[in-house]
């Protein structure tokens, strides 16, 4: 059972990301970029990390890709009609290339298995037990993220407002 | 794990309805084309510009500051679990927290980046 | 960048009809129409699930109003359902005039409503024109598209545009997937 | 069961496809799309390791490689917004910030 | 194990029969019959099936037979498969959504624990914010994909909406989350167990606000600045035909029925009568036998759950009835300028009042 | 009496351009030279004694057969007097124009140009005289009266 | 490429809102230029309701005119029906009677009441209100079955007929109207307290649309638009027609000018209109109806069949028409959206040589561009619905 | 502009304000900070609707006395309101107990109809009477204006009470002819009752 879901995430992962990397169209690339984060929530899930695999939709899937999608809109690039079908042809070379070779890898490396699961508590990937450690051992991390997101807000903010201040 | 494999077979069946719609009204609907009626609709006239266009970076700065604080609440979801354990030292911890990002949000407000217009 | 007349081309918006014969058309529709069950039940489905495209120009949107409102409640057919976008709508009520500069508008809109759909002439302006027999308006709107119902009135009761939807209903009820052809059948430019 | 090699493999793919997109692209968007993906790719191998060391450090660092993937994205993309006002392009090729 | 997969089946099943086949069809003969009402109208009431009309309840019959069988539509200019996917991400998460959410307590039945909740997850809330982000993405390429005016217009009004709402409504419930101290909704629902204890009680400004910003994320009046008729035609679905376009609003239609439910079991006592508990039923009904009794308080409280969510239900479609709509930047100032630090602050208070106790 | 007060102003002040004033049912009214309508108008609305404010209405009528054929015929009203007065300006068929007063009143704007368009009398010095209530393509003018009541002119396609 | 990059964020969507809009009621078009949401630029195009209204006048009898005055406001067409009378009459030079004045003030104020229900309706249906419209339209069904009885028809009254009316107030009137206002004012305290303190409501009207009134005046604003800028011009009380000069009622005026002031100017002048109705009905005096001149209006059926002067003037006034002498006036009623006014010329014959109408939100449509420029798309729906643009008066 | 002043100084420019009494509409609609909370007047206004919508749902469950229900809806098709006998429905002509029209096509109605909706073709019998050999009336123009029955010398054209059944799917079938047009003067007595005293007696 798990094996299968293993699989068949991963297969989904891989394989929208490769759709993602060899798309021409940037909107659609977006859309194959959230479908492998959405594979990889799955595997989170399996990996027993439930806090994790929640964040990754939330923030990765439901945030930061609408940020995505918001400035392929804003910009609305026209494509290039040369570069495409060239390159897509490159791409696609490149990276079935790279995952043929590295799931031949898989195949002769999973058999070895240097390391076991010890036993797993109940607790693991829990958001509490995730939120302990955060809070207290990670504490000046956690504080200085805060700095992190403030100038990020502060920084977009001038990047973005620039213009608008200037023209008006 | 285990208790996550309903929602997989929820979200199989709600994929199989989704899609099962879509074919369906794709299929059985009647079909008659023609360049007029594949015209975009612009109340009765013909359309002047293309939708195709840049919009105002206002949209983006919203977008901006949703992930920012989407961010700070992904910080309180596990915190406001721990609250009670955590106490008064987590309080002030997470207080600090919010002060830095609310002299942020300060900053945009005052900045109007806020405001629509 | 030339004037172009309309024509109506493939549906036949005036069936032929013995002019003597006394009670008009409802005999039209005869005994002899066979549906299968399936047309029966998705015919049954269109009769009362109207989603209305309402074109309201003139005088007869007051009535309009009237007929959507509490007192005559256009909602109890099943009919209350405004869309203003044409791809979802079924009926185009054309209410009120037409003049000559809103008929490539009126025109446009009907083609580009999704199949199938029906058309509703509301009030006599719609029907022919009105009194408004001069330069400026169009004197009936089937000159333009095909109109499935006509109601008179100016602006007709909202009993009468009651009246008119129970007969665009049994009309629905007796339409065939034949009907309802293949193909492009847009009301176009006809030289 | 699977193994870890298995996950590890599945990161190290995801790494290689972003990897090869940001060196081909050419389309800063989609570069950047890229370098998201090898973030998760990574997020991938912590969260693995998390696991079968049992250790719960991983998921912390996840968290915070997330709070700075979406800091960087906010900055990143108003970069990129930035730069196609002043160079209306947003293709590697035509960028030569020497020119300015 | 076996057991635990018939149990979930059962429950999927139950949820979807509930939601797709009872909620769906049927709040549209609610919004139709209560504006009705409402307005001093009748409403739809003359689809007869042999000659019975029932007060209109087959109308959703018929609107979605027509519905089915009407043409399916996409624009010259458009992005196909975007177009045709807009309405496949609207609707799954919606229906995917109420998986988390509990409609009843734990019970023994026949050996066999049974948890009235489809997935009991440790993340529940978080899992339904996960897929109400997902969501967005809906509105925004339907409207974008469309390549119309209008569409595109109101593409970018529901995005920007949603995402803002969003944040409100995740900071809205930390407030809840601090009080009960989880995220699992089960949980939360069980610890409202005492009347006193509920949501409403412990967060009331957290509930209004928690409702208000649901109802803009579902985008229904006040806050339908996306799909304004008088505005924008018919907003981000302008070009939608069919069945695609009854799609989103079966997404709206089943996201006020999470609406409803998320607020029950957050602030209403979820599946608890008030002054009962689970054991009191179990006690009540003794005479059925063990069995017996499981069975009739799991069915009290799914009456008591959904009856809650009707309440939910009927209030939200009096407000979509009752008010003007907002203003598009009047949406986005009450947001970002009034619930957000209202949000905070009662983050904040809430905390204090926690710490003094 | 009160009418008195803006005929006696206005001839006081344009005596040649006045060329006739008449008063039937209590409406005063005064037919002014084509060329001055502009200073007259301005005239009326400026000064403190007379202060017509309002540009009530515009119109023109059609005197097929007689010469000159047309009749410019403005409305205003003085809302601090409460007064009204009619100006009338005569518009031949071969110099089919009159001077635009929009630069006075924002709202003959329209008002002129629904005179264009009914009537064919162009405004010179309007900032955008073209057809309002008629469609581009419409050939003549309606209201004239050698114009048939029920000459149909070709519908106009959508796709042209 | 400078030039794309200065556009960045200005990249303008030119859009065409109307004429099939639901907001732009099917007559008008406005052709939109949009930075974002907010307003660049405007360009109102009307004319899609125009029907050739001077033309059919001048190609029918004096009488024949009536009807088509009906459609002219057509929310309230008993207004135009009684300026057009007044109209006429000015030029014959009559008067008519006083229990005819009396009821034609009935019938004016119940047309406005209609008309300020339906715009108010339909402003609330376009701001999203739906309940507060039908509450409306239920009110001013009342109102039509007053009308109703009046004079046979729901809309198209047709019901003034120069010098008099076309018949006598029925019986059980004044009864009816007690019940129906009753109802009436039932509705709209319901309305009021949906409405006009929800905030909601108020910041969607609030400051949008604002008309300062020197510009006001200058636009050619009248009525309920013009008062809500301060300005109690009334023709009602500054050129007194009828029997408004012996009714007691108040001229409601706003303060900034915005949409707001215009609605609370509506719903007063709905109460106000009421009273008026009320008075008129208690001072009702006894008497004909109609002017006892029997070249200028048409015969009774007793008379026709009894009477052989009666039967030839019958016959000469339907077929030729009234003959007012020749001559022209401008003649102004208070319309229910402001000044309508009739300017008639007349060449002596049985037919108008003209016949223009000053259509009151001819003017207000104009200044629709000045007034939402710099505002957002969503402040075109209070702005438009406040200015009651209807297009058969708009376009004629 | 320079007037602006003035116009605020009504009272000293002669006007008569003392009939004139302008009503400030707008002073006593500031909002207090309560009604500012959004929320209160939000549930206000639902107070509103609700109470409609329990009253209406009451009605309809217990329907008050002598009525089947409490809101004005008309089920059209079962159920038709009484009009007013000022009413003008679609015009029809007059027959006479013998089944002949009263029409003596004088040809007023004809003339006066501002839809010119009216076609008469006129003969004499043999004793020299007229009668309208066709009469057609084309209901997709008549307005219902009533001229027709105004002007009509031997209220032979009446409007009646009937407004249905005029929905046709073919603009043809809305010609009426005489025989569609005729009703027993039975049927529309109280009409030409009505239609008797519209028009005041002239006193010369």
């Amino acid at each position: 059972m798990q094996l299968l879901m293993f699989y068949i995430f991963s297969l989904g992962a891989v394989l929208s990301a490769t759709l993602m990397v060899t798309n021409i169209k940037p909107v659609t690339a977006a859309m194959n970029l959230i479908m492998t984060m959405f594979f990889l929530a799955g595997l989170y899930v399996l990996l027993d990390a439930h806090l994790i695999a929640a964040l990754q939709i939330i923030v990765y899937a439901g945030a930061i890709m609408v940020l995505f999608l918001f400035v392929i809109l804003l910009l609305n690039i026209h494509e290039k009609e040369g570069e495409t079908a060239r390159r897509k042809v490159i791409i696609q070379f490149g990276s079935i290339a790279i995952v043929g070779s590295l799931f031949i890898a898989m195949a002769k490396l999973s058999a070895i298995d240097p390391l076991m699961i010890k036993a797993v508590d109940p607790a693991f990937g829990t958001t509490k037990s995730v939120g302990k450690l955060l809070y207290t051992d990670y504490l000046l991390p956690f504080e200085i993220a805060s700095f992190l997101l403030l100038a990020a807000i502060v920084g977009a903010v001038i990047l973005a407002k620039r213009r608008i201040d200037d023209s008006e | 794990m285990n208790e996550y494999i309903p929602v997989l077979i929820m979200l199989l069946l709600a994929s199989a309805t989704s899609i099962g719609m879509i074919v369906a009204t794709t299929l059985i609907g009647p079909k008659k084309k023609f360049a007029e009626k594949m015209q975009p609709f612009e109340c009765g006239e013909n359309p002047i510009v293309s939708p195709k266009l840049r919009f105002s970076v206002k949209f983006y700065l919203f977008a901006l500051f949703f992930v920012i604080f989407d961010i700070e609440a992904v910080f309180l979801y596990p915190w406001a679990v721990l609250f009670k354990e955590l106490g008064m030292f987590g309080f002030v911890e997470m207080m600090v927290f919010l002060t830095i990002l609310a002299i942020g949000l300060i900053y945009v407000w005052k900045r109007g980046a806020l405001e629509w217009e | 960048m030339g004037m172009m007349r309309f024509g109506i081309p493939k549906r036949e918006t005036v069936p032929a009809v013995n002019p003597t014969s006394p009670d008009d058309d409802t005999r039209l529709l005869g005994g002899s129409i066979i549906l299968t069950k399936l047309e029966a039940i998705n015919n049954w489905g269109r009769k009362y699930s109207f989603f209305q495209y309402p074109f309201v120009t003139a005088c007869c949107g007051m009535e309009f109003m009237s007929v959507a409102g509490p007192k005559y409640d256009l909602d109890r057919f099943g009919a209350a359902l405004p869309r203003f976008s044409p791809r979802q709508a079924d009926l185009l009520m054309v209410v009120g005039t037409i003049s000559h500069k809103q008929a490539p508008i009126l025109v446009k809109v009907y083609n580009q409503m999704a199949e199938p759909k029906w058309v509703f002439a509301f009030g006599v302006c719609a029907v022919s024109g009105g009194f408004y027999d001069n330069y400026a308006t169009v004197q009936g709107i089937d000159t333009l598209i095909p109109v499935d119902v006509y109601v008179p009135g100016c602006p007709p009761r909202p009993e009468m545009v009651i009246d008119g939807l129970i007969r665009l209903q049994q009309m629905v009820v007796e339409g065939k997937w034949s009907d309802f052809p293949k193909g492009a059948s847009p009301v176009t430019n006809i030289e | 069961m699977v193994s870890l090699n298995s996950y590890l493999i599945v990161g190290a793919i995801l790494f290689s496809i972003g990897a090869v997109g940001v060196f081909t692209r050419r389309n800063v968007l989609i570069i950047y799309m890229c370098i998201e993906l090898m973030l998760n790719a990574v997020n991938l191998t912590f969260i693995s390791f998390s696991k079968f060391l049992n250790d719960m450090n991983g998921h912390v660092f996840v968290f915070m490689i997330m709070t700075v993937a979406a800091a960087e994205a906010a900055v990143g993309l108003a970069i990129i917004i930035s730069l196609f006002r002043n160079k209306a392009t947003i293709y590697v090729d035509d960028i030569n910030l020497s020119k300015g | 194990m076996v057991a635990d997969l018939i149990e979930s089946i059962v429950k999927i099943l139950f949820i979807f029969g509930v939601n797709i086949g009872f909620f769906s069809p049927i709040l549209g003969w609610v919004e139709r019959k209560q504006s009705a009402l409402m307005q001093d109208r009748v409403g739809a009431n003359r689809a007869d099936i042999f000659g019975y009309t029932l007060i209109g309840l087959f109308h959703p019959i018929a609107d979605a037979i027509k519905v089915l069988t009407k043409e399916d539509f996409i624009p010259d200019g458009a992005d196909r498969l975007i177009h045709t996917l807009a309405p496949f991400i609207s609707l799954t998460p919606a229906i995917v959504a109420f998986a988390v959410i509990p409609f009843g307590g734990q019970y023994e039945l026949f050996g066999h624990r049974v948890n009235l909740i489809i997935a009991d997850l440790d993340v529940g809330l978080l899992f339904v914010f996960a897929f109400a982000s997902l969501a967005s993405f809906g509105a925004v390429l339907a409207g974008w994909s469309s390549n119309n005016n209008w569409s595109f217009l109101g593409g970018l009004r529901a995005s920007a909406q949603m995402l803002s709402y969003e944040v409100v409504m995740g900071l809205n419930i930390i407030g809840v989350i601090m009080v009960y101290g989880t995220l699992r909704l089960s949980e939360i629902g069980a610890m409202q167990v005492n009347f006193f204890d509920w949501g409403i009680f412990l967060q009331p400004v957290g509930f209004v606000l928690f409702f208000t910003c649901a109802i803009a994320e579902n985008k229904r009046a006040p806050f339908d600045v996306a799909e304004a008729e008088s505005e924008l035609v018919a907003g981000y679905f302008t070009e939608y035909s069919g069945l695609k376009f009854v799609m989103f609003w079966m997404g709206e239609f089943l996201e006020i029925v999470t609406i409803g439910g998320l607020v029950t079991t957050m602030f209403f006592g979820a599946w608890h009568l008030p002054f009962v508990s689970d054991q009191m039923l179990l006690n009540f009904f003794r005479f059925a036998g063990p069995n017996g009794a499981a069975i009739l308080a799991i069915l009290v409280n799914i009456i008591t759950f959904f009856t809650k969510v009707i309440f939910f239900i009927w209030l939200q479609m009096t407000i979509r009835w009752t008010l003007p709509r907002f203003r598009y930047d009047q949406v986005m100032r009450l947001g970002w300028k009034m619930f957000l630090p209202i949000a905070l602050i009662n983050i904040f208070i809430t905390g204090l009042v926690i710490l003094v106790k | 009496m009160e009418a008195n007060i803006t005929t006696n102003k206005l001839s006081a002040r344009f005596s040649d351009s006045i060329i006739e004033t008449h008063s039937h049912r209590g409406d005063e009214t005064l037919v002014v030279r084509k060329q001055d309508i502009q200073d007259i108008c301005q005239f009326l609305r400026d000064d403190t004694e007379l202060l017509y404010n309002f540009m009530m209405d515009l119109t023109a009528v059609d005197y097929l057969g007689q010469e000159p054929r047309f009749e410019v015929v403005y409305h205003l009203y003085s809302l601090a007097f409460n007064r009204r007065i009619r100006i009338k300006t005569r518009v031949s068929e071969s110099d089919c124009s009159v001077d635009s007063i929009v630069s006075l009143w924002p709202s003959a704007n329209w008002f002129e140009r629904e005179v264009y368009d009914l009537y064919g009398i162009t405004f010179k010095g309007h900032p955008e005289l073209r057809r309002i209530l008629l469609y581009e393509d419409f050939q003549g003018h309606p209201l004239r009266k050698d114009y048939p009541i029920k000459k149909r002119q070709p519908l106009i396609g959508p796709n042209c | 490429m400078s030039d794309t990059a200065k556009d960045l964020h200005s990249e303008y969507m030119v859009i065409n809102m109307g004429p099939s809009h639901p907001v732009t009621h099917g007559t008008v078009k406005f052709l939109l230029t949009l930075e974002g949401e907010t307003i660049i630029d405007m360009k109102v195009d009307i004319g899609y309701l125009h029907r050739g209204f001077e033309k059919m006048c001048e190609n029918g009898t004096w009488e024949q005119v009536i009807p088509y005055t009906d459609r002219l406001n057509y929310v309230s067409p008993l207004i135009n029906n009684v300026g057009y009378a007044l109209a006429v009459e000015k030029l014959i030079g009559i008067e008519a009677p006083q229990r005819c004045q009396y009821i034609r003030v009935i019938a004016s104020e119940l047309a406005r009441i209609s008309d300020h229900y339906t715009n108010v309706a339909a402003s609330g249906l376009e701001l999203g209100a739906f309940t507060a419209f039908l509450y409306f339209v239920e009110a001013r069904e009342l109102i039509w079955d007053l009308i109703e009885m009046l004079c046979g028809a729901r809309v198209t009254a047709n019901y003034v007929r120069i010098g008099g009316l076309k018949n006598d107030l029925p019986d059980g009137f004044k009864t009816k109207s007690r019940d129906v206002f009753k109802r009436c004012r039932e509705l709209w305290a319901d309305v009021d307290k949906l409405l006009t303190k929800n905030r909601i409501f108020i910041d969607r009207v609030r400051n949008v649309g604002v008309m300062p009134p020197e510009d006001a005046i200058a636009w050619g604003f009248t009525g309920p638009c013009l008062r809500a800028c301060g300005i109690p011009y009334d023709v009602r009380k500054f050129h007194p027609y009828l029997v408004y000069d012996q009714m007691d009622f108040e001229v409601p005026v706003g303060e900034t000018g915005d949409n707001f002031d215009r609605y609370l100017v509506r719903m007063e002048e709905i109460n106000q209109s009421m009273r008026i109705v009320e008075q008129a009905l208690d001072k009702m005096p006894t008497g004909p109806v109609n002017v006892d001149m029997p070249e200028y209006r048409w015969q009774s059926k007793d008379d026709i069949s009894n009477r052989i002067e009666s039967m030839i003037f019958h016959f000469k006034t339907v077929t030729e028409g009234i003959k007012p002498p020749a001559g022209e006036i401008y003649s102004a009623v208070e319309g229910a959206n402001g000044e309508l006014g009739f300017y008639l010329v007349s060449d002596g014959s049985g037919k108008p040589y003209k016949c223009r109408v000053r259509p009151p939100c001819f003017p207000l449509t104009a200044a629709m561009p000045k007034m939402v420029r710099g505002s957002f798309i969503a402040d075109i729906i209070p702005t438009f619905d406040m200015i009651n643009m209807i297009g058969g008066e708009c376009d004629r | 502009m320079a007037d602006i002043n003035i116009i605020h100084n009504y009272p000293k420019m002669g006007i008569p304000m003392g009939k004139l009494k302008p009503k400030r509409v707008r002073k006593n609609i500031e909002l207090t900070l309560w009604e500012r909370l959004y929320i209160f007047e939000i549930i206000r206004g639902m107070h509103i609707t609700t109470i409609h919508f329990f009253l209406n749902l009451l009605g309809f469950i217990f329907p008050p006395k002598g009525k089947k229900r409490r809101i004005m809806t008309v089920y059209y098709p079962e159920e038709k309101l009484t009009l007013p006998v000022a009413y003008r429905g679609r015009p029809v002509l007059v027959m006479r107990e013998n089944g002949t029209e009263k029409c003596v096509a004088c040809g007023l109605c004809e003339k006066i109809c501002p839809a010119s909706a009216i076609t008469i073709i006129a003969e004499e019998k043999e004793n020299g009477e007229r009668f309208p050999a066709a009469y057609t009336l084309d209901m997709a123009r008549c307005v219902y204006c009533g001229y027709c029955e105004e002007v009509c010398p031997k209220e032979a054209i009446v409007m009646s009470a009937e407004y249905e059944g005029l929905a046709r799917r073919n603009r043809q079938n809305l010609r009426f002819s005489k025989d569609k047009l005729l009703r027993p003067e039975k049927s529309v007595k109280d009409r030409i009752e009505y239609i008797r005293g519209i028009y005041a007696k002239c006193n010369y």
